[in-house]
This record gives C-alpha cells, structure tokens and sequence, in this order.
C-alpha cells in the first residue's frame, strides 16, 4: 500500500487520556496504567508524525524516553500547563536536546500548547526548533542541543531551591552515549557534594549512540558501579514499565541525602520495530510509506 | 560545472581517503558523528586508524595533540560548532601553544547547516580560531577546494583549522584551479570595488558581482580568501588601493571572523570604505538553507545591496573620511 | 590619586561585597581560584551565597545557569583564560543562547599575569566574548571602574562579561568620575587623532598622549573604551570624523580584541588609518609584568610610536587611502 | 638567625647519587633506596631554591611529588638525558603543570640541562617557564599549565605506541584537584576503552587544593573506586615509600589488557614542616629566610 509523499498526518487526540489523568489526584493514577501506556503510545504516534513532517529529526532517542517522559509528566511532576513558569511547579531539564519531538509531544499531550503546533516541528519561524530554543517557546525551561550541559543547569536550580527551601524537585535527562562528555562527570560530582537530593538524573540506556553501539564505540558500562563511586543512590528500571517506573520515582522522590540516578533500560526506536535497535534511525525522518507502516504498528501494540 | 553541486564536506572525505593511501601516519579522529562527517569512509578502509572518541572534543583534542607528538598527523573533525568551542582551551593549550601538528575539521560550518537550528550552526569558529596564536585557519570555497585545501593542511607543520558545510553547494572551481595556501586567488577581475568571500559566500558573490556588471555597469573584483590566517594581506591591500572600496561575504558573524579580519588590514594600510555582509550579531534558526540564507543575509542580494551602497561611499569622500 | 595603586581585581571583590549586602539573590561561584580572584571576602562574609565548584569550569558555567533560571544573579568567577576558553561552548549554548542573567568575571586578564607565563595569561577573551549574541563585554581601565562596572552588570539582564586583572594598577578615575555602561569616556579631548583603550592601556594611553603634546605638540584624544560589547559606535565614528586617525591599545591580541571591533565600525563609518596596538599573535612567557609590556609592545612608547605613525599616515592621503 | 634576602642559595649536587643511580642496573637499583632517598631530598631542595629565587612558584604539589618522580625518572622509566627525544624513551605527561619546578629539578638532577639553569625559573626569557613550554624546553614533552589535560595526550601517544608495536610506555602525573575537570574522565573512559596498558596515571593524592581540602571544595572519594568503575587497574601506595613506589610500578607495568592507575597517598608540602599539609603552601615562594629553614629541615632528615 503506497502512501503519498505529501500526506498530511494527524496529531492524535491527546485529551480523553492527559485529561482523565491530570485531573486524577495521585493516589489513583497508580490505577490508570493502561491509560498511561495508551497515552505514550499517541505521544510516540505524535512524535514521529512531526519528524516526518519536518523531513528531519530524531526518532530513535525520543521513542526511547517516551515512557519515561509520560510517567514523568504525567505521574511523577508537579506541572501546570496553563503557566509553565509557575514557581511551585517541578523542573525537568532536557540534556539530550536532539530528542526534542519527544519533550514537544508530550508537552502538547499535557496542554502547554496546541497539538496542531507540532506539526511546525524544525520549520522556518516555528517555535518549535531542531533543538528547544525556551525563549521561544517557555516550557522547554533551557536551550539546548549541545550535549552533557543539562545536569550542571539542574543542579543549579536545585542549589537555588535548597537555599530557598523550597520543595521543588528538578528532573533531568540524559543520553547514555552523552555520559561521554566530561562535563557530565563534573556535573554528577557536584550533585554529590552539594547532597542534592531534589535532583533526579534519568539515563535512558537504550545503548545506541549514532555512531553505533556505545560499547563499541567509547564504553561506559558498569554505569551503575560507576554512579556509586560517586555518591549517588542509583536505581536500576525498566523504562518500558509505566509501573516500575512510577516505582523507581516514588523512591527516588523519599531518598534522602544523595541525588538518586534512574538508569533506565530502553530500546531505541521502541515500538516501532524497524527502528528498534538500529543506529541508522537516531537522526532520520521516516518517509511517509515508513510512518503508516510505523503508526500501523503502533495501533497494533 | 555551473550546475555541479556538491557538498564541501565530500572534498575533505575524499582528501582523507587519498591521504590515508599516501601516508601511513595520517589517523583521524572523530567524536561519534562520523556518519555526518563522512570521516565513516576514512574507517571503513583504515580501520585501525581511525578513532572513534565517543561525545568527548576536549579529550579526543587532547588525544589527537598525543598521536601528533608520537609523529602521527591526527585530522580531528567533529562539527565546527563542538570542535571549535568546547575544544577551546584544549586547542589553545595544548595544541596551539605546544604547536602540535594536528589538524582541525570543523563539519557543518555555518547557517546552512539548516533545520538543527541555532545549537548546530556554527558561526563563531573563525573568530575563535583565528586569535590564537601557530593556527592557520582555511575556509575553501566549494568541494574541490576543500579537497585541496585539506591535502595542502599536511604540508603545513601545525595546526590547521580547516572548515567545511554540509549542504550541497555549487561547485565554483576544478581541477585547474590553482590552489596555494595563503594566497588569495581573484576569481574575477574589476575596478570599481571588490567583494571579498570565503566558503559558500564566494559563489553567492559571484552571483552578485554578475548582476552588478550587467545591471548597474559596475566593474566587481571577486576575491576567494579561502585562507584566513595567515591573511593575504598583499591581495587586500592591493584591491583596497585598485578599487577604493571592500565587502566581505562570510557564513559567520559579521563580528570577529574573516571581514573583522580584512578590515583590521583595511584600517592599517589603506582605509577605504567597506562593508561586512554577515550575520548580524543573532543565533540562527530552523528552517531550509535557502529560507535561512535569505533571512540572515547571506544571498547575493545582499551582497549587491552592500555593493552599492559601499560604492556610493566611496564616491563620496567627504561623508566616509575624516572631516 | 596619580599614584594610587590598586588591582582590578579588588574593585570586583568590593563591588560583590556591596551587592551581596543589597540583595539576597547576588550569588558566587568560583573554580578552586577564590584566593585569587578575591571571591573569598564575599565567600567569608555570605557563605551561603558562595559555591566553590572545584577544578570544572563547564559545569561552574552550567550552574550559573540554573541558578539564574531559579532566579539567582550568580557571579561565575576564576582566570579568564579558563573562564571563556574551558567553558566556551557552555557560555554559547546554555548562557548566551538561553540568555541567563550569568555575569562572568574573567580575572588575570593579560600579560601583566607575569611568571605564570602563557597558559596563564588571557590574551584572547575579547575576541571570544565578543563574537557570542547576547553577551556583553566590559573591560574597566582601574579598581574604580570595575567596582562600578561591575555593580552596572547586575543593572543588565542577561550574561556580562567583565575582565579584570591580578596586579596593582594606577587608579586614574576617582568616585566622580561617570560611569554608564555603553558610553565610552573621553577622559583627554584632542584634534589630531585619537587613542582608543580599555583596561590598563588607558593609563599608558594618557601618558603617552601627554608626552606627545610635549614633545610633538600634538592634540592627542584618548578615549577609555571601558565596554566593548555593545560598542559606543557614536563615540568611535565621532573621533574618526573630528580626528581622522586612531590608534587602539589592548592588553590582548591585536587581531580580534577591542581594536578589531573598532576597526569595524571604522570602515563601516569612517574610514581613516588606523594602527592596533595588542600582541601580535604571539603568546605569553614568563617575566614581571613590566618587561612583559615592555617585550610585547604594550607600553606608553609603543603607543606613542603607533601614534606617530598613523598621524603620518593621515597627513599623506595618497599612501593610505585608495588611489 | 636571619637571612638575607638577596642571598643566592646553591643548587645541590646531584651527581654523585644520580650518576650512580643511572649507571646502575636496573637489578641492582633496588639496593640503592638510601640513595634515591638522598636525590629526592636533593630534588626538594633544589625546587625550593628555584621557586624562592623566582619569587612565585608552587612548593606544596612539588614537594608531594618528589618522591614519585624521583623513582619514576630514575628507577621506573626509559629515559636518555642526552637525547632527550630519543626515540625509545618512556614518555612522562605533567599533568599538573603547576608542579614545573619538581620536573625541572628532576631534569636537571638526571642531566638533561645545567642544574644552574633552575635559577632561572621563571624570569624573563629563561627556559623554565611558570608552566613548561616544550617548545622551550624539548624534555618537557608537552606546554601545559591548564589542568585536566594531560590524560588525553598521554593517550594519543600510548596510542600511537600501539599502532607501532612499540614498548614505549606513558606516565602521567595529575593533582587530586585536577581529577574534578571532567576532561579526566573522558580520557579515563578512552584509556580503558582503548585497553590502554602502557599507560599509568599517577595521582598524587595530597587531600589539598587551592581551596582547601579536596573533600571541602569538592569531593572525589572514593578514588580506587571511582577508577575501577571506569575499569581501570588500581594500585593503592604510600607515595613517600621509594620500595613500594618501585614494587607499584613494576606491577603496573606487568600489568595487561588495562591501564593502571597508582593512587599515591602523600602530604602536600612533604618533607618541610610549615609547607606540610597547608592549602597556603600550594602556590607561594618562601621568603630566604623561610627557605634556610626548609633547607635545614631537609638536610636534618
Ligand atoms: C557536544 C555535542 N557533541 C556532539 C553532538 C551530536 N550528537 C547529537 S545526538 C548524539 C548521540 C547521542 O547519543 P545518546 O546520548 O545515546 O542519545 P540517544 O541514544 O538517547 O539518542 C550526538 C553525538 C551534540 N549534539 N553535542
Ligand atoms: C583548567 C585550570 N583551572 C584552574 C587552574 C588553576 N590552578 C592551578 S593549580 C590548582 C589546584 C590544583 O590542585 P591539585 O590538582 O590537587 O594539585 P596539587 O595539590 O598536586 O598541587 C588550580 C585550581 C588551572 N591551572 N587550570
Ligand atoms: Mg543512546
Ligand atoms: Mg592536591
């Protein structure tokens, strides 16, 4: 079945699943998993829509995280969607900015915009840039796109909350080919020596990077070990599992005296199966024949 | 050949290709984007001299200045953005002081770079590059050039920074063309004023210095300052006194980079009138090459409009000299 | 007051101590050098406000940056040559592109560092600074102007870039003296040419012009260019009018630094001849600050040779303008 | 008893114990500890006369290394003073270019230059520069100065080392202060990834920086752990103790398939009682009087 080149998609509906969520008290979101699985899956749908639109973008990275977005949006934060900037809400910094489709779908999903922006993803004047401009568009909190800066940003918010006592907590992402990067390590030793416990990293462990596997290509492994030494308290999750990772961010929120780490076990380009595990599609645009096949799939799930 | 069109990018690939047969001591280094780099297919033949660094410019910096001090000629090369600006003080320390023999790819130069956005465009680097001291910093003009731009980089002892694009653009010389490091070459003769271009700019000022001929009658030198450091300073200061009036064209902040260059020679030795097309002092933004071009400035009418207007100026001494 | 002496570095340490008293949100960070830069005084007095961040300037950077997301106004400290080169990228993406209210101070600025020799002696922040959108470049002429300067910075919304130095200098300003971030002062009126500086080199700029009214009755303007970024355009294109000729002095590489931007609005305005006074695309070495200026051409004399020159250069239209 | 302070202290003679130390088998070394324990005393008084006579200079990481270096230079290492380029040389990276006037001195001790020379340092024009300038001074073998560099290049060459089947081994000194640069840890990453086994990293692990002490500015323990994550071999030793600084290097020389790291325990300002353990002995001359003390406190040892 071909598919015209010029076809336009449609966003899915985010509403009838964010909605029920977000107006759920947090007590009986542990009771919606299905909601939040059925949730991620119109994110990933959305995501990859904009990519193909823009003709460009990273689907591999943002199919990844897009479980642990959800949750983290949509379970573990404090958000206010109607004013991003809200001074009680939580932070979440986007380290690895490339996977951008990904953090702009799900703010889409929670109302920061309309969803119909993101199929101006990567165009000329859109808000919505190759890689988050937050002067443009607020809610993405940073600028970013160069890799292994977010965690130091995060911890300067969190050294701000803390000399304000103030409850908020500040989440951050991370790639796990961007572990590379020194400015990471510096980054990870400061939250220890400052014993932010109001930082919670996110390593999402899907072993790509783009020149291939991370292994191959500059190791990292034994991360957990690795975090330790450093003096966090490291929590091992699967970031496929809506519950386990509710799991893994309850405990991380209760930890006391150390930043707590999730290092997440993912599969790049997760849920769509020809993307999974395959370096070519960290930086690529389905054609339009690939993203019916990939939303088909997606459906099917 | 007007219509060949070919990314820079390939020339410096290509360079590395014929320099790894030559010499067994050429290694390349790259910082997980050698897909994009093209140094993938320097790998795919030599494997064992190529590095893959991971997401880490300081170190592979670091490293590269190591296999230049056992004798091996490293060609590192990363996006012209990360390898320029988070190398710094790895370059000027360690390579730049020390005078290690390493050579620089900065991919990706420029607003052209396109939909990445403003993170990816690299728009600084000539500027970073060119104040340090032992560098030598060229910009060629299209995919042949960089080719030979980059072969000649070994022949030089020291640092070489070495910037190229990753869009396809017009391919503006061949093979004949002569090329000799530090020497501009003037790819069209005129009196009345010169643009001076390097990289992409030079065709965009080509383009120009035509319409300018036949629309307005006026005689335009074109200069290809595919060098940067060290500055043909000869070649400016004789179009300076031949035609009374300069504009530069560069892909890169109008501040600090090749015309910031150009007019410190200008003011030293012959103060004429001149104008920097560039961009103005903005990060850049999504959208296509072409959209992007257009919105910095960077297409050939502006070139033209920047031409008139400087030689408007130059036919009026009073205005533009001192009182 | 001729003789009062007194390092930059202490009017930064004055002016932290007054806004870390008048405002809860003045924050500081330094990297390991707090002895040094003096933040050790706002360290003792406020140290909850104070973050020593080790050895790791890119992720002091990034800090900064999150605490003015959180509505901080961190003061992010140490030498300046590691301060703007280590963290170059970080300053580009994070802080100039987000555009966080982050104030740099970049101490030990320039050759007068002494023994420490090169890799300690910042001669290319200028050019660095000043090619980033959105920041702002400061570079007071004594301890008095960088205590107002730097109270000034927390005026401005967004990053700021103040480079200050480790030796005693001559304090040439007094309380009264004006200070508006954006306006150069004219601290010497003159007719025949005029002499742009920042930093120390205002002091050698004013003794030279003094003794060449004496010993050559010339009518020499010296202008303390305290901010580069953004620059006094009006200022700038006015001298070149009213004096024709200008020589610019910098303790940093001629090429790129304060001449360099000066040179640019020169030819975009005004063209008259210019000479830029700077290092020569050298580095540093190891000496007492004095032989340094001296061998690196940063005295009164050169300026004063550099003066003579250009004056010449003006009188003979021929030779330096177009033909 | 004071001192004037235009007195021109000497520089000891190194001669009789190094000249019997390098023509010595390597074998008959190990007999020979009162006699390296003499040089690195040597050694120590002889940096202190160069950064007194300088006027500005880094006693305290000078002193906390000079037993390394002394074994390193004149049991551990190939070296050829007369040929200071040769080619079969061990290569040794400072790290922490600060300490210069330990390298000079050992240089000097082992013969690659007048040891009248170290009266020079840094002083217009001389080839000890504040930081080493190879370029000035080829035995230096890198201009350093900013910290958390060396690493890398120590690598690059062990690198090239391998590709050319050489045996040449490369040492690199850093500070514990300069571990937080996170270009460390990149190049700890490469030189395991690389399995870069000619390679040894040596630590001087003096619990001081400018600052204060390590773990106040910003904490790096637990180091052995921190190395073994990032999979490196770890060799924990008393850097003041010239036999187990000797037993440490030869393991990690037998060592393959890893880099080694040698964590030496010392004391910052080691061997001068005022200087020892004091954050204001990092990077200040002693005044002549203060030095004829520190000589005597040597000579006393
Ligand atoms: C400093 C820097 N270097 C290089 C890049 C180019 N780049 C973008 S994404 C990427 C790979 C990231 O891999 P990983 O962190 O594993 O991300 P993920 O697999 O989650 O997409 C690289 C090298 C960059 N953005 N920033
Ligand atoms: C990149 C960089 N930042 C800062 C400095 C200034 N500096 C010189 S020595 C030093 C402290 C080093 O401490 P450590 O590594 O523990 O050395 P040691 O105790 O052995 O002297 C600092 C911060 C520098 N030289 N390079
Ligand atoms: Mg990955
Ligand atoms: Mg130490």
């Amino acid at each position: 079945m071909a598919v015209k080149e010029d076809k336009v998609f449609e966003i899915p509906d985010f509403k009838p699943f964010s909605g029920e969520i977000l107006s759920a008290p947090k007590g009986i979101r542990r009771k919606m998993i299905p909601r939040y699985e059925e949730l991620a899956r119109r994110i990933r749908k959305a995501l990859l829509i904009a990519i193909q639109g823009a003709g460009s973008g990273h689907p591999g990275g943002s199919l990844s995280s897009a479980d642990i977005l959800t949750v983290l949006f949509f379970y573990e934060m404090k958000i206010n969607p109607a004013n991003a900037c809200s001074p009680d809400r939580d932070y979440f910094i986007l380290s690895k900015g490339h996977t951008c489709p990904l953090l702009y779908s799900v703010h889409a999903a929670a109302g920061y915009f309309p969803p119909g922006d993101l199929l101006t993803l990567r165009k000329f004047g859109s808000l919505l840039q190759g890689h988050p401009d937050w002067k443009k568009l607020e809610c993405c909190e940073i600028s970013c796109g160069s890799l292994g800066q977010g965690l130091s940003i995060a911890n300067g918010i969190a050294m701000a909350m803390k000399m304000d006592e103030k409850p908020n907590r500040v989440y951050c992402l991370m790639g796990d080919g961007e572990l590379q990067e020194g400015q990471v390590w510096e980054a990870v030793m400061t939250s220890a020596h400052y014993k932010l416990d109001n930082v919670c990293a996110i390593v999402d462990y899907n072993n790509l990077q783009i020149d291939g596997f991370v292994e191959d290509v500059m190791g990292i492994a034994p991360l957990d070990d690795k975090f330790r030494a450093f003096s966090w308290n490291v929590i091992k999750v699967n970031g496929h599992d809506i519950e386990a990772l509710m799991d893994a961010f309850e405990s991380a929120r209760s930890f006391r005296g150390k930043p707590t780490v999730l290092i997440c076990s993912t599969v790049k380009g997760k849920g769509v199966s020809f993307m999974e595990n395959k370096a070519d599609w960290h930086g690529k645009a389905p054609d339009a024949e690939q993203l019916a096949l990939a939303l088909r799939e997606l459906d099917a799930q | 050949m007007e219509n060949k069109m070919k990314a820079t990018r390939e020339g410096y690939a290509e360079a590395l290709l014929i320099l790894g047969e030559e010499n067994p001591d050429i290694v390349v280094l790259d910082a997980d984007l050698s897909k994009s780099t093209l140094t993938n297919r320097f790998a795919e033949k030599f494997p064992g001299r190529f590095f893959d660094m991971g997401i880490a410019e300081q170190d592979m910096m670091g490293t590269a200045a190591g296999l230049a001090k056992a004798g091996k000629i490293p060609f590192v090369t990363t996006y012209g953005v990360f390898v320029s600006g988070r190398a710094w003080d790895q370059i000027r320390t360690t390579v730049c002081y020390g005078c290690f023999n390493v050579k620089i790819g900065g991919a990706h130069g420029g607003i052209s770079v396109g939909p990445d956005g403003a993170t990816h465009q690299s728009l600084e680097e000539i500027a970073l590059m060119r104040v340090l001291p032992n560098m030598n910093v060229i910009v060629p003009c299209d995919a042949i050039e960089t080719r030979k731009a980059t072969l000649a980089a070994v022949e030089i002892q020291g640092p070489v920074y070495i910037r190229f694009g990753r869009e396809k653009t017009p391919v503006i010389t061949d093979e004949d063309t002569p090329y000799e490091f530090g020497k501009a070459l003037t790819f069209r003769d005129g009196s009345d004023i010169t643009v001076i271009a390097c990289g992409y700019e030079v065709g965009e000022a080509l383009a120009a210095a035509e319409e300018l001929e036949k629309e307005n009658g006026l005689s335009v030198r074109v200069i290809n300052l595919h060098t940067i450091k060290p500055i043909d300073e000869e070649a400016i200061v004789k179009a300076a006194k031949e035609t009374g009036a300069i504009v530069t064209a560069e892909e890169h902040q109008a501040a600090g980079g090749m015309g910031s260059a150009i007019a410190e020679v200008v003011v030293r030795n012959c103060p004429v009138p001149m104008r920097l097309v560039g961009i103005e002092d903005r990060f850049g933004e999504s959208g296509q090459p072409e959209e992007l071009l257009e919105e910095f400035g960077l297409t050939s009418r502006f070139i033209k409009k920047a031409v008139l207007e400087t030689f408007e100026r130059k036919k009026q001494p009073a205005a533009n000299r001192a009182v």
